[in-house]
């Protein structure tokens, strides 16, 4: 029994974060069609975030709360500056989009090396969640647990976001049609700042669970970055079920085969189960159009 | 209509002009370059060479189809890995099995090893390999219509895949440490500078090479093609052609001239390993390929030369920002100048205020 | 070939989007040598029929052209059968001159290895396809700078090279001034006479004076079938077009928009 | 005109090919694969000499070989004030090796024969000696190379003056005996160091009659160990054998902590955390061990000077581990080599070199000029509450250094 739930719980509250990191992509890149490369680095001052507040406010039980909107705001802000700086002159461009990204991402990560040291630095749990719950024979940590409550809250915060309100009608009106929003009044480059905005807020989030999880350094995005990616083109684009499924399912069988075999070979196998997978529901993959053929 | 009957002429001689390129960097790199630089200095150039020619590839693939290859690393390793394992065995003696298989291993060496003694089997397979790989590959990926961005992570989460792969199969591939001491290249002792130079030598003609078919498929009904699809893939359907399949034999070509770079590479750097082919190395030869120009004819390889030396050069002079540049180049070619640097004289060109054109065209 | 032998056949054609029959069971015969007009409101599922016959939307049914059913190919493969089509707006590679752009369209006439060649002179499919689209003086422009009208006819061009035995074109006069539609009316008839055409219109005027049958759809059937006059005459036609002239059939708000920009320019 | 274009393009082609043909035979053949060395462009003849300082000051290793610089530039300060090496000053060729081997060997290539360095000094990953091995052999240069490695290396033109595996591992493995020791758990990065050090410690274990109960290793970038500590978890080993490499640590260690193992359950010992890493681990890692051949807390004479100038030069917050020790030791044992041989000649050099030693700040230190690396005292340290190390163990006296294991009869190179 142990040998299957160890997997199971680990896998999950890995595909928790993967779901956080992804859910951000998916609102960037399935509803904007912009492939942000430096999401990761985003993820990463998420984590540097969790790791200065506790510099600031040194009660851990209080810093890691304080951390999330700081994170979310932090990496927002990041996403903003990209959005505003770089990114909206290359709309019509979205395969270079991914090339500056890359770029922006390089600068990121090499400025947080010079900051803080290409070491790392430790994040200190809060007491609320020292300790593990023992699951079916595994301890299961009240950290991992906590990943999941979060991707949880992040996931439940989107929807009502993009279901709900006003500005997720916008958002939504806006990636169906474009011309067609802008005629009924809706700012569209306002719609696109804030999505991308709150997309890359989710990642400071996601990087505030890393924190938790395995403690900051200036690289964590990248180990990150590839795997989203593939849980938002497995998922199927703008469809949050299908982004949820296909994260717990990357997570788990990740971990199942880390358990069976080893690390390596799980990446390996999972990468090659997403492309076998893409051949048998390339759905959500192309979309073709008519009339104007572009 | 004095414009219809110039632009053939233009044409005619954007194709001279394209071969007075080439001709120029043979000569730069055969002639000047091996009489003028250092052993050291033409050794490291060498290298540049083998990214050079990965980047035609990428310039083919990318610039002319459309495709962001984001993992060549991979094949850029296959070629890599095939000669080292030539290299090593050549190293070992007949019989005999590489070093570090008796370092790290049991001292048995897996079956799959055992073709490439043959020299013959390995220049084959630093063709054929790739071409196989990269054709299943594609052939998945693009007959499915992924493309765009897909197929870029795709691409790069091969490359990351593929160097996890290398890093754990420390016994078969020599691991995180690769594979290096190459003592002969084909018999020739690799320490003898006479040596070194034949293989600087075959590297830059191997690269001229790859630039006279770049060019030749520029001026055939495949590169107009190979462009049409890459500006409207649904329209080159609706001619009768299957733009996968186009888009397949650029992916291929690449992939050959990307594993050819790496089997240059190896003997030339005396090592290859996981980190020359990651996801980082693979962007790297995008960044030279962006800088360059990507859909023109020298830019790629130029552009691959010009960050290999940067690379070497900054990091002399400034060690902690050469991440800072290769960033910063990414977002200011990219952003700036998206043709790359190939795309500046024509438009300073055009920019410059002419008498004699305008001239021209007033009697036209 | 002589006139009338070829033909294609639509029988039953339905294309389904999620529920929403876009076309719902259509029965066509096309022959060679007429030209025939499709016309009906806007979403009257004229461009989806279209699509669905050359591969891009997926439809059920039968749409039998020679040996093949159409239905069950790829598009290029379509293409290759002899059926060829062009898109609403113009759809040429812009950075290629005209020569290029209907040496591109041949394809149908070369081994997949004789890719790797440059082009040597211009074969003679090409050079007829100029002459018959009248852009000879034209041809070593880039495709880009040609008026709208010019890149339609470039497009046909480029049908005529790749050698399509079934066009079907989906509103190719649109935006196009009087004297344009004229020539580009004598065109499709000359080219007709061996081929078979349909043509997606709004343009009643145009429909009038070239159409030797036209198809009115309406909600993604079939509402009736004739020549011009039988057409007008059709009550059910009028119905559809309620609280319109006979002489307006066919003509909704956008075209004629568009026709009044066309002629403006 | 066209057809004729295509005739010259191809008349290009061959005649390129031709061209290529001719320089391959250009190429000379030699008979054997022995060096054919350029000879050395060092030029001994001024006041000061010249020494290549390798390390990586970008990139991921950047953090650790940072601190090997620091000591090679605080040793070749002290030297020259103390009048230099034969009289010559030395004057220092920084390079970057940028965390890459293949930079690395380029690099080398250039402090060697374009530079003319009379030694080289750095490296930190042993895929990066790996890379540097041919380029200094090719060129008979000399490299010191500061860091404990995995062993099984010994090339004429290397100077290891980190522990080889005889002199850690081995007697990491005869402390955990003492402590009477029954089960040992490990955990590594999955690359050469942890799999070779781990072939030899199941080995010794075998021959100890310690029980190994699990062996885990995850990629090198990863952080999450969670499965892995499970297993650990459920095998309640006695210890467990620290082979991870860099920041994978500080994953191993959360979840370590957080499945609820602890020092007093299944203590850890590592290998490649020492003071510089202590603090980074994001838990408190008091009481676990570590072996290595030098701790901050050593207590000589030598060791109080050497820390008292390192914290002059650069800050008195900055602790000194075993690899900043071992690149300060390397360029004194250079030092002295020269002197005895009273040459710069690396041929000179090399047949000096048996058993000239230097009072280090580990305690003294010894070459065997048959396989370049040099004796050293094994020690393990206890972490305390200052992420110092007390020393609890130490082997009696300083270990002979045997890269091959050829004096340990247990040890079976061909095994699995």
């Amino acid at each position: 029994m142990e040998s299957f739930t160890t997997p199971l719980l680990t896998g999950t509250s890995t595909g928790a974060i993967l779901l956080i990191a992804a859910l951000g992509l998916a609102l960037t890149f399935g509803q904007m069609g912009v492939i942000n490369m430096a999401h990761g680095e985003f993820l990463m001052a998420g984590a540097y975030t969790t790791y200065l507040t506790q510099q600031v406010v040194s009660s851990a039980d209080v810093s890691v709360l304080l951390a999330i909107p700081v994170a979310f705001l932090v990496a927002g802000l990041l996403g903003l500056a990209l959005e505003a700086g770089i990114i909206r002159w290359m709309y019509h461009r979205p395969l270079d989009t991914l090339l500056v990204t890359v770029g922006v991402g390089m600068v990121l990560q090499q400025l947080a090396k010079d900051l803080f040291g290409a070491q790392g630095d430790p994040v200190r749990e809060p007491g609320w969640l020292q300790g593990n719950l023992t699951v079916l024979g595994y301890h299961w940590p009240y950290t991992r647990m906590f990943t999941i409550v979060l991707a949880v809250v992040a996931l439940g915060g989107l929807a009502a976001l993009l279901k709900r309100t006003r500005f997720g009608r916008q958002i939504r009106a806006t990636v169906q049609n474009r011309d067609l929003a802008e005629t009924m009044g809706i700012s569209t480059r306002r719609v696109d700042r804030i999505t991308f905005f709150v997309g890359s807020g989710l990642a400071g989030v996601g990087g505030v669970a890393v924190a938790l999880a395995s403690g900051t350094n200036p690289t964590l995005g990248t180990s990150y970055i590839i795997p989203a990616f593939l849980v938002v083109v497995a998922g199927g684009l703008g469809q949050l079920r299908g982004t949820v499924l296909a994260a717990w399912l990357v997570g788990v069988v990740t971990a199942f085969l880390t358990d069976w075999f080893s690390g390596s070979t799980a990446q390996v196998i999972t990468f090659a189960l997403v492309v076998v997978f893409l051949q048998v529901r390339p759905q959500g993959l192309f979309t073709v159009r008519t009339r104007g053929l572009a | 209509m004095s414009a219809a009957r110039r632009t053939p002429l233009a044409t005619a001689l954007r194709g001279w002009g394209g071969l007075l390129g080439i001709a120029l960097l043979a000569l730069a790199l055969l002639v000047v370059a091996p009489a003028v630089l250092s052993d050291f200095r033409l050794g490291n150039l060498g290298k540049y060479c083998c990214w050079a020619i990965a980047a035609v590839g990428i310039g083919l693939a990318w610039g002319r189809g459309g495709m962001l290859v984001m993992g060549q690393g991979v094949f850029f390793g296959i070629g890599g890995y095939a000669m080292a394992m030539h290299l090593k065995l050549e190293a070992a003696g007949p019989g005999n099995v590489p070093d570090f298989m008796q370092l790290y291993g049991d001292g048995t060496m897996p079956g799959w090893w055992e073709p490439f003694r043959s020299g013959a089997f390995t220049l084959v397979a630093i063709v054929v390999l790739p071409a196989l790989v990269a054709l299943v590959l594609g052939y998945a990926i693009l007959k499915r219509r992924v493309r765009g961005a897909y197929f870029a992570i795709l691409n790069q989460a091969l490359a990351v895949t593929f160097a996890t792969l290398l890093v754990a199969t420390i016994k078969q591939t020599g691991g995180f440490n690769g594979l290096n001491s190459f003592p002969t290249f084909f018999g020739y002792n690799l320490y003898d500078p006479v040596n070194k130079q034949m293989i600087y030598s075959i590297a830059a003609g191997l690269l001229i090479a790859c630039l006279l078919v770049v060019w030749h498929l520029g001026r055939s009904r495949f590169g107009e093609l190979l462009v049409a699809t890459r500006d409207a893939e649904e329209r080159v359907r609706f001619l009768g052609h299957d733009p996968a399949n186009i888009k397949l034999v650029a992916f291929v070509a690449a992939a050959v001239m990307a594993s050819i770079g790496g089997a240059m590479f190896a003997p030339i750097a005396g090592i290859i390993s996981p980190s020359d082919v990651n996801a980082a190395a693979s962007i790297l030869l995008i960044a030279g390929v962006a800088l360059g120009g990507r859909a023109s004819l020298l830019g790629p390889a130029l552009g691959a030369i010009a960050v290999g030396y940067g690379q070497s050069a900054l990091s002399e002079s400034f060690p902690n920002h050469w991440s800072y540049f290769q960033g910063a180049l990414f977002i200011v070619v990219i952003l700036l100048i998206p043709a790359g640097l190939a795309s500046l004289p024509p438009r300073l060109w055009a920019a410059l205020p002419r008498r004699g054109r305008t001239r021209k065209a007033a009697t036209a | 070939m002589s006139r009338g032998r070829d033909y294609l056949e639509v029988r039953g054609l339905t294309v389904d989007f999620d529920g929403f029959k876009a076309v719902d069971g259509v029965d066509l015969t096309l022959l060679q040598g007429r030209l025939h007009f499709l016309i009906g409101p806007n979403g009257a599922g004229k461009t989806t029929l279209v699509d669905a016959l050359t591969g891009l939307v997926p439809g059920t049914g039968l749409a039998r052209y020679g040996a093949h059913d159409l239905l069950g190919l790829k598009p290029h493969r379509i293409v290759r059968a002899g059926v060829g089509r062009t898109f609403q707006t113009a759809t040429v590679f812009e950075e290629l001159s005209v020569l290029q752009n209907l040496d591109i369209a041949g394809g149908v006439h070369r081994r997949a290895w004789q890719l790797a060649l440059p082009r040597r002179g211009v074969p003679a499919y090409v050079d007829d396809a100029l002459d018959a689209i009248g852009l000879g003086d034209l041809r070593d422009r880039p495709a880009g700078v040609l008026a709208h009208g010019q890149k339609q006819w470039l497009e046909i061009g480029m049908l005529l090279v790749q050698d399509a035995r079934v066009m079907l074109l989906d509103e190719p006069v649109a935006g196009m001034s009087a004297e344009e539609r004229e020539a580009t009316g004598e065109l499709l008839q000359r080219i007709g006479r061996e081929r078979t055409i349909v043509v997606i219109e709004h343009d009643m005027e145009f429909v009038r004076r070239f159409a030797d049958t036209v198809t009115v759809m309406h909600a993604g059937r079939v509402l009736t079938e004739g020549t011009v006059a039988e057409v007008q005459a059709d009550e059910r036609v009028q119905e559809v077009y309620l609280g319109r002239t006979t002489d307006a059939v066919g003509v909704d708000p956008e075209a004629v928009a568009a026709e009044a920009a066309g002629e403006g320019a | 005109m066209s057809t004729s274009r295509t005739r010259l393009a191809a008349s290009t082609a061959a005649a390129l090919a031709a061209a290529l043909v001719l320089s391959s035979c250009g190429g000379s053949k030699s008979d054997d694969g022995s060096a054919a060395a350029a000879d050395s462009c060092v030029d001994t003849s001024g006041d000061t000499i010249k020494l290549g300082f390798l390390n990586s000051t970008s990139g991921a290793m950047a953090i650790s070989e940072q601190t090997v610089r620091d000591s090679l530039l605080l040793a070749a300060k002290e030297i020259n004030a103390d009048g230099g090496i034969l009289g010559k000053q030395i004057e220092p060729v920084e390079e970057d090796g940028a965390s890459d081997p293949a930079v690395f060997a380029e690099k080398i290539g250039k402090l060697l024969t374009s530079d003319c360095v009379a030694a080289v000094f750095g490296g930190w990953t042993s895929a990066s000696r790996k890379a540097m091995l041919p380029v200094v052999e090719g060129s008979n240069g000399l490299l010191f190379y500061p860091v404990q490695y995995e062993g099984l290396e010994a090339s004429e033109n290397i100077y290891y003056t980190g522990a080889t595996t005889n002199q850690q591992i081995i007697p990491a493995m005869d402390f955990l005996a003492s402590k009477g020791v029954k089960t040992l758990f490990l955990a590594g990065s999955d690359y050469v160091f942890p799999r070779t050090a781990n072939k030899i410690i199941k080995q010794y274990a075998a021959e100890l009659g310690i029980e190994i109960v699990g062996e885990e290793y995850v990629p090198l970038d990863s952080d999450d160990w969670s499965t892995q500590v499970a297993k650990i978890v459920k095998a309640k080993p006695d210890f467990v054998f620290n082979t991870i490499n860099g920041s994978s640590n500080v994953g191993f260690i959360k979840a370590y902590y957080e499945q609820g193992l602890g020092p007093d359950t299944s203590p850890i010992i590592s290998v490649s955390i020492a003071e510089e890493e202590a603090p980074a681990m994001g838990k408190d890692v008091t009481g676990q061990f570590a072996a290595w051949n030098y701790f901050q807390s050593v207590e000589t004479p030598a060791n109080e000077a050497f820390i008292e100038a390192f914290q002059a030069e650069y800050g008195a917050d900055r602790p000194t581990s075993d690899p900043m020790e071992a690149a300060y030791t390397s360029l004194y044992l250079y030092k002295n080599i020269v002197e005895k041989a009273e040459s710069f000649d690396v041929d000179d050099v090399n047949a000096a070199s048996d058993g000239v030693s230097f009072d280090a700040p580990e305690g003294t230190v010894t070459i065997d000029g048959e396989n370049h690396h040099i004796a050293k005292t094994g020690l393990i340290g206890r972490i305390n509450a200052e992420n110092q190390f007390d020393v609890v163990w130490s082997s009696e006296g300083p270990i002979e250094p045997d890269p091959f294991l050829e004096g340990y009869d247990w040890w079976d190179p061909s095994a699995e």
